[in-house]
């Protein structure tokens, strides 16, 4: 497997938090992730793309969250986006337990920047956000 | 997602099967307290983990919220059959303090001195 | 569950066709299909993105399969297309056992409209083709 | 896609776990028929298809593909552990006049005459 690349756009509805987790550990499935892995992968995307129904769209289910898998040179690439409302300060939204929701913990970036080997983000305020990650499988094949 | 409630003395237990993310977690939450509210005069919690699939930070601040309900009276919480990917995302997140985990049933019902019930 | 939407585009590679049949199952689920009209589902999807990649494509693996899945009115409605070759007669092709591949048996599109409540097609030679099939589940909610 | 061969005078055993799609009909056709072709003695074919999730017409085609070689030897093909869904899928393509259908492998080894073996 050298090269392949799965965009999925969906609907900001919660079901499709599910649906996006499987979608992910189905095709990270092609690299030569352990399970342990694959249940890591299927934290981060589940934290981003809820994030993005949550704080982008703060829960209005008409926007669109998109999520790029990308499997190149044994990597696992994957960029959640969506066109929501932007973080103004990115740093302090990474800080752990850092939070603009009452009932949140603001640990959703700190699982995301655990169980990937990278992960940046890209913000513009009303125009929307952008969680990169990439995965390395850690028994290489 | 799929719940299971059962009192036994003081103790709610919540027997939880499937995947406990953003989309079930007002469910959980709206449920767990229905039985608190309902009934004063319980004070722990044990969550029965076995069929848990998959957790994320909104399941897990689901079952934060809970304690700190259960704390105020003075209770505790308690976990069976917490698998090694849920134990992980307790550790990182400093649940793990916060609740005693046990191998089954039978240990936790020992510990919350509730056997035989 | 009222509407919800998501796109799939994925490269025309044969690891993805088990991909496109866990993405299509994974958000069919959210209606009240049984476990037996799931599995019809997986077949429908199985053939029309093999076919886009065996006959639409001739098996280059630079082509783009789009699958789109809706869930509408209670039905599900997906729709796989690609940007290959085309049909020249759909009606010939559609018949059991016509097929333009030696090896094959010419039964995806009998399989597709024997699982599918509906299921249509349309195609340009030299733009390519789109297969839209409805499922509908037969225990109503 | 798991394979493992397993020859019993002149039957070859063929048990399947996994996936079979246009991904995976490759290697099942490349590796049948390297047996196949290594002992002109094998007529018959037998699958055990307990660990199949799935099957489509790619994976048919090899199926059906491989009976046609068999036929030709003679021989004749089984099929063991063949769920609903396989059985509908064989039904609709005709397959299911092409070949034998047998509960476990034990009446499909006494059909074969090959018990003991
Ligand atoms: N996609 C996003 N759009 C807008 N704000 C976001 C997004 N993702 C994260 N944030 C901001 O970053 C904060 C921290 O996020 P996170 O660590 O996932 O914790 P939590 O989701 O529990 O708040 C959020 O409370 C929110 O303010
Ligand atoms: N996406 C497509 N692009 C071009 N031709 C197609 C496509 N799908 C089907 N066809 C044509 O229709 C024929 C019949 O398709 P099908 O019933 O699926 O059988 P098979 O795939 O076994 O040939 C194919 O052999 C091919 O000529």
């Amino acid at each position: 497997m050298t090269k392949n690349k799965a965009e999925i756009k969906m609907t900001s509805l919660s079901e499709n938090i599910g649906f996006a987790r499987m979608a992910a550990a189905t095709f990270a499935a092609q690299l030569n992730f352990t399970l342990a892995e694959i249940e890591e992968i299927k934290v981060a995307i589940s934290e981003a793309v809820s994030n993005c129904i949550i704080h982008g769209y703060e829960n209005r289910t008409d926007g669109t969250v998109v999520l790029n898998l990308l499997i190149e040179d044994n990597r696992l690439i994957m960029v959640v986006e969506d066109y929501g409302i932007g973080i103004n300060d990115i740093e302090e939204a990474m800080q752990p337990s850092f939070t603009t929701s009452e009932e949140r913990m603001g640990l959703g970036m700190v699982f995301m920047n655990s169980f990937m080997n990278e992960m940046e983000i890209e913000s513009e305020t009303g125009k929307g956000t952008k969680v990169r990650m990439v995965k390395i499988p850690e028994k290489q094949e | 997602m799929e719940l299971v409630f059962e009192k036994k003395k003081d103790t709610l237990f919540v027997t939880i099967k499937g995947e406990l993310d953003l989309h079930t977690a007002d469910e959980l939450r709206y449920k767990i307290d229905l039985h608190l509210n309902n009934s004063g005069s319980l004070k722990n919690m044990i969550l029965n983990l076995r069929g848990i699939d998959f957790i994320d930070s909104s399941g897990l601040g689901v079952i934060l919220g809970r304690y700190k309900l259960i704390s105020k009276r003075g209770g505790k919480l308690g976990a069976v059959a917490v698998s090694p990917q849920v134990k992980r995302i307790f550790e990182l997140s400093g649940m793990l303090k916060l609740l005693s985990i046990y191998e089954n049933t039978d240990q936790a019902e020992d510990a919350f001195d509730i056997s035989g019930f």
